[in-house]
């Protein structure tokens, strides 16, 4: 047995359920879908004066990896904008072996999707929907 | 090996003959239940193939030489061979790239001949390889689409025929069997209320070509589709039976070469079936390897076959019971069914479940299944689905049940 | 072996690696001529295809076990191969179930964007495969077809272009090279012409592809297809490459799994390309083989092994023009031509000269080719093609001008 | 070298273009095509009072094994009717190895193309035509 895929860290993410919900008077929301395996995620986001996330909030009906970074996304968005959201997806990419550099926290956790190239899209999912309720 | 005293089915010498199912990978060995998706291949498979690449390659039909001899030997037999496997006559089978391309065969060149206002029915548990050409036809030509739905147990409800055939309705097309929940179509049913009202009546049997020879004629059905892979066959083939007077009737669908009568600029004409719908070089070689496959399938002992299967599918369903927060999917015994068997976790997603089984060796299917009509109805974010082949044997089951145990207790 | 010596090319190495030209086929070595119908695959291939169906063998994109995510990453790995060899993206390249299917393909799909008096533009040389399946979609949709005429010698006669094109030529398609005569196409004229009305430009890339790599941005075309099984890849495998704004743009083909966002029973929405266009199971296994072909193609020298396909032109040209009563038909020189030749025999019908081949053990094509129209104008009943590959020797020719004669001398 | 396909008597019945041509005034004609191969065989005849082929004429485009069995059923199919002419057709057929049973005269001759079925077709086209034109 070797499921080091599902490490403690990730799993704990998933668990936390930060941000889980809905907001009740979002200023954005976008829902992605991923068609291959069937995964979905809406965000919510309330914006201040400066475009900046005020509120964010994510309804996943997906898997423990989407539902821990959209966790993971929701700890740290709070007072960023388009380009700073931008910036912590390289953090994910990162992780998933996808860019170069080393990923930065909460996205580190995600490392040991790095093998397993069918599920990096439901690690990005959560930021394919936050960005394209922020585009 | 375990399993191989149940029935007297010899496991191990069936087990013996799919290379694959000795290969350690990741340092252990494969407990392959996804056959559903893609079964594996036996070497009578593999050599066929190989055989043909190596002694008999060239194009078919149009050579004289002793090789396109050999090679319109080797894929006419092909035909005989799948023929036999069916019951059917060899010039009724029209080789395809797939089921979905079968499918796709009789979306445009069938469908062309309907008229708009006609109607065709389907299930709400179909495939989308059955949902998705009709719907195309629908945008083309005006057709109106029916659907049949689905008992709480996953079976398609035929008591709701008299309610949804009508006169309009030229085509019932319906999964043989469910990928999703297993359950067998009453085809006798289908067959009787399709004649009321005139209806035509196909079966997508992707999921029953697997598991034994089939007597088309006695099932009094018109189309039948199969996939080349899902049968133990390679990749890149599969099969469309029809009546004769039906394809007779249909039109072309791709054009090119080989399925011309004569060829002017101004216009031309049609081979007869099968060839009107093998346009250009056929898929020699996956012919080849699919009628091998059908000629390994008809050597089997299905009676013992399929109470192997079947007693597999009874040890995972009393398994998965002593799991806590575990829901099959589907008829809930033996009766009418075939092994492919779907389940839900509790607070785990299907996702999750299959990738903690992989951990342990384990190749399970989940998701959607291409059913998401399906999945829609009942508010699933998909299954975990199981599904056998008569080279599984207890041990794939158990090692099966170790995962879901697992994943139980870390992943929620 | 001979041949060796030419231009440095080894062609003794090459021809190790095609198992079936060691085989010895009723006593005697085959001479195998009909490249251009279906070439031999090198082990390469074979070698490939095999550790997909005996290590790795699963269904793509959906599983999560790890055969499939090494199913997925073969599959993925032969459309990046394929897409090297033709010099563009791999989401540009779409496989489909081979040339002809793919021809189909941009037919039904970009063809059904076109309106009834667009006109599309092919020659008299094409292939069947380029020509049937516009009339179908003339018949469906409308649209109107012309030809371009085809010189004596044989080559598609771009003089009469300016005439042939009117502002509503939306597509012109023609063969990259000839299957009977090897013309080779001026590509840049046919693009020059085709920019001044608008109209895309599609090559039939079949002949091409089996002779090396391609850098299709530089030609400035806008689709191209071609055949695996002629190009040293199994059957069963096509590729189209498109534009991604025209791949963009067109509609499904074929409906089913995997090409569709989401499916629901009212609707559905589509997949980007290339999943948008590859419905159902796609052929991974002969995909996988196709990608080894590529990628064997590209280890070749090509301009030695051009070098030395055209030295066995000249061998072929200069021992025909030796037997009383042979006519060359397509290019006289070695210019702008590929390694296909086309002749015919006096008073010998060219099916008894491709029988009587046999007999010495080569293998060519006899009769119409697949181009009717291009028969019909010459008013040939059929020719004799030898169509040459990388593998083929000195004494492939050799043996086949000494069945030329011997049919001269008792056939007529 | 064993092009045992084109024995001399094939050759010959060939060279002999028994039949070769067209009527002036025919009762009935056929064309026929192989689409595969692309031979052509068009048969005239004149028929008596009982049906029976009074006269035949072919032209043949096509093959050796085409012209040669033209030629041989021209030579047997003067005072043959229909019936007459699908019992000598069995002649073919079983020089084919298509039905069981020796050949008679002349067809006797094409055993050779036995073994060689993508050529059958060739040899049976101008029975095809002449039935065609007698149907
Ligand atoms: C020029 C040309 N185009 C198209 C085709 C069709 O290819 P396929 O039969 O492999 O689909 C061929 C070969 O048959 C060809 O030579
Ligand atoms: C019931 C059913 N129908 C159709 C298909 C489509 O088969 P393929 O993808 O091989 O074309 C499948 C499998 O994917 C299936 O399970």
């Amino acid at each position: 047995m070797s499921d080091q895929l599902y490490q403690e860290r990730i799993v704990t993410l998933a668990k936390s359920k930060t941000g889980a919900g809905k907001l009740a008077t979002p200023t954005k929301s976008a829902r992605r879908d991923n068609p291959l395996c069937g995964d979905r995620v809406t965000i919510d986001v309330r914006l201040d004066g400066q475009e900046r996330i005020a509120e964010i909030a994510h309804q996943v009906r997906g898997c423990l990896l989407c539902q821990a970074s959209a966790a993971a996304l929701a700890s740290v968005a709070v007072g960023r904008d388009k380009s700073g959201i931008a910036e912590i997806r390289h953090d994910a990419e990162r992780a998933l072996g996808r860019e170069a550099g080393e990923a930065g926290e909460p996205f580190a956790a995600f490392a040991p999707v790095k093998d397993h190239k069918s599920r990096q899209e439901c690690v990005l999912l959560p930021f394919e929907a936050l960005q394209d309720a922020l585009a | 090996m375990a399993g191989t005293h149940i029935m007297s089915f010899d496991v191990a010498s069936v087990r013996r003959q799919f290379p694959i199912l000795s290969e350690i990978i990741d340092g252990r060995p494969i407990h392959y239940l996804d056959n559903g998706a893609s079964a594996q291949t036996p070497l009578a498979v593999i050599d066929a193939v190989r055989t043909y690449e190596t002694t008999g390659r060239a194009n078919v039909l149009r050579g004289v030489h002793r090789l396109a001899e050999r090679a319109t030997e080797s894929y006419e037999g092909a035909r005989e061979e799948v023929a036999r496997f069916l019951g059917v006559k060899p010039m009724e089978i029209v080789f395809t790239g797939g089921c979905t391309a079968a499918i796709n065969l009789v979306a445009y060149s069938y469908g062309s001949l309907l008229k708009p206002g006609d109607r065709i029915l389907l299930s709400e548990l179909e495939h989308h390889s059955n949902i998705v050409p009709w719907q195309l036809l629908r945008q083309r030509s005006g057709v109106e689409l029916d659907m049949i739905p689905v008992t709480l147990d996953g079976r398609i409800d035929l008591d709701t025929l008299p309610k949804l055939l009508t006169p309009r309705t030229k085509l019932i097309s319906l999964a043989h069997i469910s990928n999703v929940t297993g359950a067998l179509l009453d085809v006798r049913s289908v067959v009787a209320a399709a004649e009321q009202v005139g209806a035509k009546v196909m079966l997508d049997g992707a999921q029953r070509a697997p598991h034994g020879p089939l007597d088309l004629p006695a099932l009094g059905i018109d189309f039948y589709v199969f996939a080349g892979h899902k049968a133990y066959g390679p990749n890149g083939i599969g099969v469309l039976w029809a009546k004769p007077e039906l394809l007779e009737a249909m039109p072309p669908f791709h054009g090119g070469g080989s399925m011309i009568g004569r060829v002017t600029l101004a216009e031309t004409t049609w081979a007869p079936p099968p060839r009107r719908f093998e346009a250009g070089t056929p898929p020699i070689g996956p012919a080849i390897g699919l009628g091998a496959a059908c000629k390994w399938m008809a050597g089997l002992d299905w009676t013992a076959a399929h109470a192997h299967e079947m007693a597999l599918v009874q040890r995972l369903m009393d398994g998965l019971q002593t799991v806590d927060g575990t829901h099959l999917f589907g008829p809930a015994g033996l009766q009418d069914r075939y092994p492919v068997v779907s389940f839900t976790l509790d607070g785990v997603h299907p996702h999750d479940v299959a990738q903690t089984l992989d951990a342990f060796g384990v190749a399970v299917r989940a998701g959607h299944h291409c059913a998401q009509p399906l999945m829609e109805r009942f508010d699933l974010d998909g299954t975990t689905r199981v599904s056998i082949a008569p080279y599984n044997d207890n041990s794939d089951i158990d090692a099966l049940l170790t995962g879901v145990q697992h994943a139980a207790r870390t992943l929620r």
